[in-house]
């Protein structure tokens, strides 16, 4: 059967290059980064280069990349990192209602040890209020955490100008660039950053690997405790073959920017305009214009989500949707909610990230399978009168 | 996730649609919980005779629904009463565990429709007593390992 | 140049068989496991796999284990994890003088949020004394932690005996497996293990992966927060191709344990009883009998340990040393020193472990070349008087 | 980790060993801290002619020992005092930042020789002032990215 991944904010598959790349470090070269000895050194000069070339992609330096285990550990480390390391400084954090649930945990577990969260609202595309930032801020404000771009709706913040409050204010700026890097220009002096999460298998590298950019200066305590690896600030053996990975696909990802950036947009384009106007009672989730390249979240009215992805899995079809019913849980995902879409609408949310191995085929493919599903699923439906 | 015969209820659902002038029609669930099914009966002499059904909801929602019409489809209205949503989620070889509560929904329709029946027809069934078929059945809760899509 | 690898404690290189199970999960079968579609499901149906391998491996249930980047975080989370969600019946921990840093740094970090701290002492050989361990038992006393196996000196703990002091007390039982584990026999019912801490790269598996057995009903918290994968337990996307590659090491372990342990042992008896009577003023670091089957521990005065290892290297032969030197810290090996030895015998100790691919040239090999090595460098040694 | 030339000194150390009738000796560090050396100097009208050493320590405290001696072979007691550990250092091509106060180390046993020179022959040398070969250095502190070797 023919198989169409759209699901790239998912994950995505590994670059040949990425693969090529790591190979000697699952093999010959296995060596703890640790050790004096020659296989240990080989293994230190690899995590070293990995970790050049993923700073150069942020313009930062090398010694502010830490390697963890990914996007969630990083945004775990970062907040928890920062709260404890500031607390005399004072307990509030702010962040917003569409976080990952990595930076919402977390922060609803410090909640319980008594910090004080404000959770900023978004509007109808996802964005923040600056005024509403600003004046949420306190004395006692300590970080400020915003996602770079939003992992459903594909949303992407004013970044640069909350860079510029928070330095303004003195306060220490996190932001969860999951989904943004590798597909939008990140610089993290221009940008005022402080802290910054990244992982991997977003960007055609491993799985189980991502940084956490730490401005030198930045108050932070660590996370996880053992032994004396990332300069005593990240316990635990070296995952070498990973990073390897993950610097290639970094390094990969800035090389071709700006033709990766195009290429999704065009695409995205034509499967986002084409199903709004082969679909009746459907309507865009997100921004029409400040959201990532890849990026489709679209409703449709009457029918709920995991009916829809599974009647497109049977036809090789990949997506994925906020709905709730994919999850078990009773409320659909809680950034459709903040946004304001209702119940129902939520429902029906498709989400189809397009990726750097999509084809103008698969979108054509899609643009015949989608409707007719949409359709069926419809005349099923107690909701739908046609 | 799904057994195969879920995935065959699923793709190919009995008895979807409506009945023009049905004897009894019961509907549970709501769209904010993400689910909401609708079963048309025909009834005659006890006995149902036809039966259909529209819902809104996941796959599981929508092949219990078929399956639960299928085993009530010329059944008495008192053997109706006693389907449970295990012997559904059984028919089907089972569901996963966070996608059990479709399978109560399931029966809770059947109940609702019935109901709905015993009502315009001033019957009194047994089984009946404390059903409410507008309460919210808060079905979602509770569930060990709920996964999140949140990647 | 001819190369012999003999620090299979710091890691291990992977087996074809582990690297051949994981490609597949590198290349095309790349879904995210939470995904609903059929790349997500096929990835979800290894998990599942390897998690059953593991389970097998300890005698333990699939639901009890849960996967990690590591050792390190295994023993972060198994620490942290009981003493926050203990802390309602108690603040008092106990462990061991010889533990790993995952398992030290993490209770000092605890101490500092006034959890007390009892610290065992070991004899000589590195074994903890069952009686001091039952006077240190107290009414608030939440965690015991003793580690399995000894990753410098290789002294295996009386687990068992610990086991069952625990479970009259009703108090968790936690071991830092991370060494004994495919090494050693190990049964989570019959020596009374809450929770086993282990790690894939000792066990020629990829680095960067580990995992976490919770006895059901154990109470602990979460430690990363975020998605819900494992379970809610552990959030992070799953590292999906590494964890293939742990459930197959561990499978593969597991079957051939027996086997495993008699190659070890035979290699490291001929290596260590030779390098004793070869070289003069030298000792075995270390329990005779209770120690990790591929552990070779020695002291020889007058030299130090980085110097050693430096020499070796440039004969190919690849080991550790307990000395500070290695570290640029002050206090060499806090396991050497915790044995009792001096400072200027611990700085002359060096580490060479066995593994699987090992063969009896290679020792010959290192009985040829160390001796004249260890003479050399005594000839440069202000303290040594021929 | 490290340099050719280090690597070159700590293989093949110049000066290795000791001087019978030396005119100076000089010891620094202890075992304690892992690293002890020790020099042996012979000197005629001011000039050392020959210098030998040994050391219980590192590579790099055996490559600094070896360079140090080089660098003051054949040099007049004045210019042997003004020897600096990065002076040492830099012959070696530069070493890991953990391991820079082995370099301190070579210098102060240099010193601790001249010391020992000065001392025997009434002799008073202003670089010395202050000086003492016995003062522990506790020169491992501090250390940035120290690394600890526990896998
Ligand atoms: C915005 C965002 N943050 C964090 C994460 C978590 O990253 P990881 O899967 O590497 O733990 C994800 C992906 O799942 C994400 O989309
Ligand atoms: C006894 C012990 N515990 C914990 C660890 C840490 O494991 P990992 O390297 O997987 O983080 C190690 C290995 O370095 C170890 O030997
Ligand atoms: S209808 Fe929501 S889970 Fe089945
Ligand atoms: S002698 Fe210890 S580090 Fe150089």
């Amino acid at each position: 059967m023919k198989k169409v991944y759209l699901d790239y904010s998912a994950t995505t598959p590994m670059k040949k290059e990425v693969i090529d790349e790591m190979l000697p470090y699952l093999t010959e070269h296995f060596g703890n980064p640790s050790s004096i000895h020659s296989f240990g050194r080989e293994s230190r000069k690899a995590v070293d280069n990995a970790r050049d070339q993923i700073a150069k992609t942020l313009g930062a330096k090398s010694d502010e990349i830490f390697f963890t285990a990914g996007g969630t550990e990083s945004d775990n480390w970062a907040i928890k990192g920062v709260a404890y390391a500031m607390k005399g400084k004072g307990n509030h954090i702010i962040t917003t209602k569409i976080e990952h649930h990595a930076v919402l945990h977390t922060c609803e577990e410090l909640a319980k040890e008594g910090f004080e969260i404000t959770y900023l609202n978004v509007d109808q595309y996802g964005l923040i209020n600056l005024e509403e930032l600003k004046s949420a801020i306190k004395e006692n404000t300590i970080l400020i955490t915003v996602m770079f771009a939003n992992n459903e709706i594909g949303t992407i913040q004013p970044i640069k100008e909350i860079g510029q409050i928070a330095k303004e204010k003195g306060i220490i700026f996190h932001t969860d660039a999951v989904q943004a890097y590798g597909n939008v220009h990140i610089n993290v002096d221009q940008l005022g950053l402080n802290l910054v999460s990244i992982s991997s298998h977003k960007i055609y590298g491993p799985k189980g690997i991502g940084a956490l950019y730490i401005r030198r200066g930045t108050k932070i305590l660590p996370f996880i405790h053992g032994g004396a690896q990332e300069k005593k600030r990240r316990a635990g053996t070296e995952n070498v073959a990973s990073i390897v990975g993950f610097g290639k696909a970094a390094e990969l990802a800035h090389e071709s920017l700006d033709g990766h950036i195009n290429r999704l947009l065009a695409l995205r384009t034509k499967l986002m305009d084409n199903l709004l106007s082969k679909i009746p009672y459907s309507q865009v989730n997100g921004h029409p214009t400040k959201r990532l390249p890849g990026n489709v979240n679209i409703s449709f009215e009457f029918i709920e989500g995991e009916s829809l992805l599974l009647s497109l899995d049977m036809v090789g079809i990949a997506g994925s949707s906020g709905s709730a019913c994919t999850s078990g849980s009773l409320d659909p995902s809680h950034v459709l909610m903040a946004i304001g879409l209702s119940h129902e609408i939520a429902h029906g949310s498709l989400r189809l990230t397009i990726g750097d191995f999509t084809t103008d085929e698969e979108i054509e493919y899609v643009l015949e399978k989608l409707p007719p599903i949409v359709d069926r699923l419809r005349q099923m439906s107690p909701l739908y009168e046609k | 996730m799904y057994t195969e015969k879920v995935m065959d209820h699923f793709t190919n659902p009995r008895n979807v649609g409506e009945i023009e002038n049905a004897d009894a029609v019961g509907q549970v669930g709501n769209a904010k919980c993400g689910d909401i099914m609708k079963i048309y009966l025909k009834i005659e002499n006890d006995i149902i005779v036809d039966v259909k059904f529209k819902t809104f909801g996941c796959g599981s929602a929508i092949a219990t629904s078929s399956m639960a019409t299928e085993l009530i489809k010329g059944k008495s209205v008192k053997e109706a009463l006693s389907l449970t949503n295990k012997a559904v989620a059984e028919a089907l070889d089972g569901l996963p565990p966070v996608k059990m509560h479709c399978s109560v929904l399931a029966e809770q329709a059947v109940k609702a429709a019935i109901y709905d029946y015993a009502k315009s027809n001033n019957l009194h069934f047994e089984e009946l007593e404390g059903f409410d078929p507008d309460e919210d059945h808060d079905h979602h809760h509770d569930i060990e390992d709920e996964v999140e899509n949140c990647n």
